[in-house]
């Protein structure tokens, strides 16, 4: 049973991968990563029931991803915006003044 | 075995503590500074905040004894985390003097946060210094990375500041993604979050755990790569330190380097899992084999563009990229003494080069290499202060950076790694030619940029520190090498 | 202890330190006083190296070693900052003060035009600190870290007319060339440093352990470590295959090329191999690969100068020549040979700054002209710098009974005993040595003036030094006359049965006027229109003009040696030349390529950092699980 | 078949078939809603896994906030809606390939391995637990999480901020 878990999140993980490097849009692409993120809390939930020594930790651990997740993705949101106000862009690929 | 934190156990974490309790005081008095008043006081308030607790460190050092271990092993303070911690310190406070007089209004609205965010960054770091618990280590990281990514985005005005920004978090969260996902998988293994714990378990694992095992230390290695900014990770790194307000720069250089290396010093243990006990081969060997080619590949990289570069802190993104090759290379010799030195002259040399760009680039109001065209006469003193400097970079003898990488070969050569050794030295020699490059624009009198240069006198003193320890511990080095070796 | 002045010899350095010092921080307000400064300072530290030489002379060859302070005490080894004061180092530092201190005075007529004449007296006052600290380390670490030092001034001074496009290439070149004889060196002191008993890196304990055969190294290692020191005194010296830096380096002031690229800092490499001598006496191998390295370089050198028609690149190539002389003697493993060495080192210093600075004299009377065919006649005006000049050729040519007569054939002498083919070349070179020279000097001191100048007698600040180096080229030589002399007893601390061979002093003699006669009567007096004539069509100017004895000279003398020695140029500008620039495109090239990722698309950065990570853990997991 | 087993494969097609629409959607409104049904069905997988806690907190905190801040950027920053593909076959080329091989990797690795069936029943009153957990073994990561909530919230709100010029 843990291997069908520990797919389902690889195959998120990857999704997400997929999502953050080719989206434009600069939001999907943080709410890809985000998608990365949960993939690595379904798997340590799931270890924390079916791995070795089972055992609450996991949950804690998880707990404090998904804070730290949303943490990430309020900052990441308002420098988007500050971004978006002075140079009026939100495509990924059009950031590009800082290529020599 | 107690899993709780007694008041009595706090006294341990008071370096810490008082961080934390800086933090909440200082944000609070700048939400209620006056108005027109100058918030070079939060800066000088955080600097105090920085030295006492430094000072703590040092009074904890000298009384410590062995290894004081709270929380059931998550929680250690031993020597080199407080050599550690200390570094941390000294490098925040000296960015913090550098930015007295190099943040200006126009470039950071926000000069406060600018200094309250520098202080949780540094707590991140310390905090990391001391945890052998994966959850901690991982939120000390978060604090540091987040902390450093607003630092960056602080130059509102500055569209290239914000996109560098905006890449910084997407790339650094995309990075802290790969680390979650590979911790992931040590805690699903070791079925603890102890490292310890972990790296006991994961030795007595039957081989068809090693796949995992190994897929756990690459997945590691994006994000420390990526944090440490080591080729093939690196490409972040120009852009950023290109874009992001100096001061800010020399912090991500510094400080975000020597977390990052406190993080695999933690992790690296726990990969002495034995693969074939015929022939002494562990996980750990091919993982420190890794680490010497992302090693090998950052110093050709880094100081091969760095050839290249016209923009000053480009040209420095891709030295601390080469730097950061040096660093793999001690680090996977297991020398923390060393580690320590040369983080130390790593310290010195680059927040001293960056004070000087800093006080440059106000003066010209760009980052071009020519800012330091005639330096020497029109700023003589700093010239020669920052042609040490420079040498030190470059690692020529008698100064810190030498002896710090002669260390480090020495290590090498011990370890009969000869190829690592040949790669470093022809790329430190690499190294030499856009360092002397930079000095001999100094002494080009005809195309001087500035007809006057003020540096200022925090800047100048900052400067100054940095000359004089580099100086003074390759002269002396034993007086440094016995606090590090100090049991 | 009674009173010694070795004890103090630590302070020889400060001197130029303290200068350097001054120079650097005060620098602008004092551009009238500089050379002043730099100059006094010298003469302290000339002064004190003299009497310090007085003291040796007293007593008996005695060492004295002295650690300042420990440097560094890791674990169970411990390296001493400290300084060494034996009969070789004093001689260093005589030469090195002296030459220094003269030079010192020379570029004070010499560079009174240029504007960063501070910038000018600091590196040189750096320069000879770096090198005098060189020269009295106590440990091989120490060594290599002035050596390091003194490469940097040299590169610094290279480029310092760095408004020159050659000037730019030419610091370029010497760095990159130089740098590969450096790494050498650095990997031999780590290997000493491992292999050492108690990692011991002093030269006193190197000395010790190699010569009571208490080492921990095998064979192989020694030869090993031989030569890779060697490696580094071929970088520095100017030694085939790394020579090529060195007639480039002649883009900087003449009066560094006198001082660091002719006397001093050149000679450094030979120093080296003469302080690790015990090293290279454990390994046949390895003194035969430096003999034949000396003499081939000796050889081939004298007959590029031939070729050259710059007065600086022509000494360039005559001070690699006879540097090669000294690795030469240095091969043959002989105390006595060592000494003959360390001798060319002493006289080879005085007579080669004398016609650098000569040369420099002339060339600023002509206003930066540097070829010879466009000299000429210049000894009707400038009287002391010809007759200085002069002297110096005849030093360098091992006329008796100049300076360089006595070595050269101390030299002769002992390859005649121990090696007849390192003899022969050595004979050889000695007949092209004087005909070179005597070439550049008939050309330029005879025959018209074509240079389109009036040349000037320059000013006494640039006279006076090189009527005292004449003194010296024509002096020092005597401190060795086979069966008067002292010189080997002094230097080496044993007597040396000596046998005088007469024979090979009078025919080096006769082989050296025999190279002088020849070019009296190819170059004297020549004009312009001559000059033209004869590099245009050869035979028809034979019958035409009736010179048989010139011409046929030229045609099987000199047009195949010419020949020769174009040839062998072509593996400086193919082979060397062709090593440098293709490490400066590959390194190019790998630069655009990390250029390139840099596209500005973060998405791609991500992408680099996930196919990087796929491929090393294919490489490195995989390799264990497949 | 259990029925665990008929959840597990609901929620996980429900889960990844969220964030394969959320790649393929071609309003940016859709794409949100996507990630959000995913969020939720990866709530479902957590009870399945006997993490009542944690399913209501990922509710809360991805299907909630994180999703309701993605609308607010996508609001507070205008798109345009329509696609032209780029010039980028060969990215998407060898980011393809990077994202499968990894997903080998994973594969491989996952079925490599093999973990004891041994399941530990985990307490009952789980949120006390955790409670418990966090404010003793855990409490150093707690108080740091809140200075880090404290400082992202600054943060958001001083870059965010239009400046009065």
């Amino acid at each position: 049973m843990l291997n069908s878990y520990l797919l389902l999140s690889a195959s998120l993980f990857c999704i997400g991968l997929y999502g953050a490097l080719s989206k434009k849009n600069a939001v999907i692409v943080l709410l890809s990563i985000e998608l990365m993120l949960n993939a690595a809390n379904v798997n340590i939930i799931a270890f924390s029931k079916y791995g070795i020594n089972p055992s609450l930790t996991g949950h804690v651990f998880s707990l404090f991803s998904m804070t730290v997740a949303a943490a990430e993705v309020a900052v990441g949101i308002a420098i988007l915006i500050m971004l978006y106000r002075n140079r009026g862009i939100s495509d990924v690929t059009k950031m590009d003044v800082l290529k020599k | 075995m107690d899993t709780r934190l007694f008041a009595a156990d706090l006294l341990d974490m008071l370096p810490e503590l008082t961080l934390f309790i800086a933090i909440i005081i200082i944000s609070l008095l700048d939400l209620f500074w006056p108005k027109n008043a100058s918030k070079k006081g939060i800066g000088v308030l955080t600097l105090i905040a920085l030295i006492v607790s430094a000072g703590f460190l040092i009074y904890q050092r000298i009384h410590l004894d062995g290894v004081i271990s709270l929380l059931n092993d998550s929680y250690l303070v031993y020597h080199y985390g407080i050599l550690f911690k200390l570094i941390v310190l000294l490098g925040v406070s000296l960015i913090v003097m550098m930015s007295f007089g190099a943040i200006r209004d126009k470039d950071i609205p926000h000069i406060g946060e600018y200094y309250v965010l520098l202080m949780p960054a540094a707590l991140g770091a310390m905090i990391m210094a001391s945890s052998a618990d994966i959850i901690t280590l991982f939120i000390g990281l978060e604090l540091l990375s987040i902390s450093s990514y607003i630092l960056v985005a602080l130059r509102k005005h500055h569209t290239k500041s914000n996109e560098a920004a905006f890449k910084y978090i997407v790339l650094g969260s995309i990075a802290s993604a790969f680390i979650l996902y590979g911790m992931s998988f040590l805690y699903g293994m070791g079925g603890s979050t102890n490292l310890f714990q972990i790296g006991a378990t994961l030795q007595s694992l039957e081989s068809s755990f090693h796949p995992m095992i190994y897929v756990s230390f690459f997945l590691l290695l994006v994000g420390f790569g990526f944090k440490l900014a080591a080729a093939p990770f690196h490409t972040w790194a120009p852009e950023v330190y290109s874009a992001a307000p100096t001061p800010v720069v020399s912090f991500l250089a510094v400080i975000s380097k020597a977390a990052m290396l406190i993080f695999m010093f933690m992790f690296l243990p726990v990969y002495f899992v034995p693969l074939d006990p015929v022939q002494n081969l562990t996980i750990y060997s091919d993982v420190v084999l890794t680490l010497h080619v992302v090693a090998a590949i950052s110093m050709i990289v880094g100081n091969i563009v760095a050839l290249m570069q016209k923009n000053v802190k480009r040209l420095l993104a891709f030295s601390s990229i080469a730097n950061a090759g040096y660093f793999l290379v001690v680090l996977s010799t297991d020398r923390p003494g060393e580690l320590v030195y040369y983080l130390v002259a790593y310290l010195l040399m680059t927040i001293g080069i960056f004070a000087v760009v800093t006080a440059l680039e106000n003066s010209a109001e760009h980052q071009d290499i020519s800012i330091f065209s005639g330096l020497y006469f029109t700023a003589p003193v700093t010239a020669v202060m920052t042609v040490i400097l420079l040498l030190s970079l470059a690692g020529i003898p008698l100064t810190m950076g030498f002896l710090g990488k002669f260390f480090i070969l020495l290590g090498v050569i011990q370890v009969k790694t000869y190829w690592l050794a040949a790669i470093m030295i022809v790329s430190s020699v690499i190294s030499f030619y856009y360092y002397f490059r930079i000095i001999r624009l100094m002494f080009m009198r005809s195309h001087s940029e500035h007809t006057t240069i003020k540096v200022p006198v925090t800047t100048m003193i900052v400067i100054a520190i940095c000359v004089v320890a580099t100086i003074f511990f390759a002269f002396f080095p034993q007086y440094m090498l016995s606090f590090i070796e100090w049991t | 202890m009674d009173f010694t002045i070795s004890t103090y010899a630590w302070i020889i350095p400060l001197f130029p330190f303290v200068s350097f010092l001054i120079l650097l921080v005060l620098g602008r307000q004092m551009k009238g006083i500089a050379s002043t400064i730099s100059i006094f300072a010298m003469l302290l530290a000339t002064v004190s190296a003299l009497l310090l030489l007085g003291e040796t002379l007293k007593n008996e060859a005695q060492s004295y070693t002295s650690s300042v302070f420990n440097w560094l005490d890791i674990g169970d080894f411990s390296i001493s900052f400290g300084y060494e004061v034996n009969n070789v180092n004093v001689l260093m530092l005589v030469i090195v003060t002296v030459v220094s201190l003269l030079v010192n005075v020379f570029s004070k007529g010499y560079m009174a035009d240029d504007e960063r004449m501070t910038v000018f007296y600091s590196y040189i006052s750096l320069f000879t600190f770096s090198m005098l600290m060189l020269v009295i380390s106590d440990n091989i670490l120490q060594l290599y870290i002035f050596w390091e030092l003194v490469g940097l001034c040299s590169f610094l001074l290279i480029g310092f007319w760095y408004q020159k496009k050659e000037a730019k290439a030419a610091a370029k070149k010497a760095f990159i060339v130089t740098r590969i004889g450096d790494i050498g060196l650095f990997i031999a002191v780590i290997l000493l440093f491992w292999y050492m008993p108690e990692h011991m890196l002093s030269f006193t304990a190197i000395h010790n352990a190699f010569e009571t055969n208490a080492h921990g190294f095998s064979d192989g290692m020694v030869t090993l470590v031989a030569l890779l020191i060697f490696v580094g005194a071929v970088g520095k010296s100017g030694q085939f295959p790394l020579h090529t830096w060195l007639p480039d380096a002649m883009e900087g002031p003449t009066p560094i090329s006198a001082l660091i690229h002719a006397a001093t800092m050149v000679a450094a490499g030979v120093f080296l191999v003469a302080k690790t001598y015990d090293i290279f006496l454990a390994s046949e191998t390895a003194l035969l690969i430096v003999g034949t390295v000396g003499a081939f370089t000796a050889l081939f050198a004298a007959l590029i100068a031939i070729a050259q028609n710059d007065i600086k690149r022509i000494l360039a190539y005559s001070t690699v020549s006879q540097l090669g002389y000294m690795m030469l003697a240095l091969g043959l493993g002989t105390m006595a040979a060592y000494s003959a060495a360390m001798l060319h080192l002493f006289t080879h210093a005085f007579f080669k700054a004398l016609l650098f600075l000569g040369a420099g004299s002339i060339i600023y009377a002509l206003h930066h002209e540097q070829n010879i065919l466009k000299m000429g006649g210049i000894g009707k005006s400038m009287k002391v710098t010809t007759w200085t000049f002069a002297i110096g050729t005849l030093a360098l040519a091992g006329i008796f009974p100049l300076s360089g007569f006595w070595s050269k054939d101390a030299i002769l002498a002992q390859a005649y005993e121990h090696q007849p083919v390192f003899f022969a070349a050595a004979l050889i070179g000695v007949f092209l040595t004087a005909f070179y020279m005597s070439r550049l000097f008939f050309l330029v001191f005879t025959g018209d003036n074509r240079s389109g100048h009036t040349p000037k007698e320059s000013p006494w600040v640039m006279t006076l030094p090189l009527i005292i180096l004449a003194v010296l080229a024509v002096c020092a030589g005597w401190v060795a006359i086979p069966g008067i002399g002292t010189f080997n007893e002094w230097l080496v601390g044993e007597t040396m049965e000596e046998k005088i061979h007469w024979s090979i002093l009078i025919i080096s003699n006769v082989v050296a006027l025999l190279g002088i006669g020849l070019g009296y009567k190819m170059f004297r007096n020549k004009t312009a229109s001559s000059l033209h004539e004869q590099s245009g069509n050869g035979l028809q100017t034979v019958l035409a003009r009736k010179f048989y004895i010139d011409e046929l000279y030229d045609l099987i003398v000199v047009k195949p040696v010419r020949g020769l020695g174009a040839f062998l140029q072509l593996w400086d500008e193919f082979i060397v030349g062709g090593l440098v620039k293709g490490s400066i495109t590959t390194t190019r090239q790998i630069g655009k390529m990390g250029m390139r990722l840099q596209s500005g698309q973060m998405q791609v950065y991500a992408l680099i950092s996930v196919i990087g990570m796929l491929i090393l853990l294919l490489i490195f997991a995989g390799r264990r699980l497949i | 078949m259990s029925g665990q087993f008929i959840f597990f494969m609901l929620f996980s097609v429900t889960a990844i078939g969220g964030a394969i629409m959320m790649l393929n959607m071609e309003r940016i409104m859709y794409m949100i809603a996507s990630a959000a049904v995913t969020f939720l069905s990866l709530a479902g997988i957590y009870v399945l896994l006997h993490a009542e806690f944690l399913a209501f907190v990922q509710i809360l905190i991805y299907a909630g906030a994180i999703t309701i801040l993605m609308i607010f950027g996508i609001v507070l920053t205008k798109h345009e809606e329509k696609r032209e593909e780029p010039k980028r076959r060969f990215y998407h080329i060898s980011l393809f390939a990077g994202v499968v091989g990894l997903f080998a990797v994973f594969y491989y690795v996952i079925n490599q391995s093999a973990f004891p069936a041994v399941t530990r029943e985990i307490a009952q009153d789980q949120t006390k637990e955790i409670g418990l957990l966090i404010y003793s073994q855990y409490v150093i990561p707690f108080e740091l999480v809140s200075i880090l909530l404290t400082i992202a919230l600054i943060g958001a709100i001083i870059i965010a901020k239009r400046e009065g010029k």
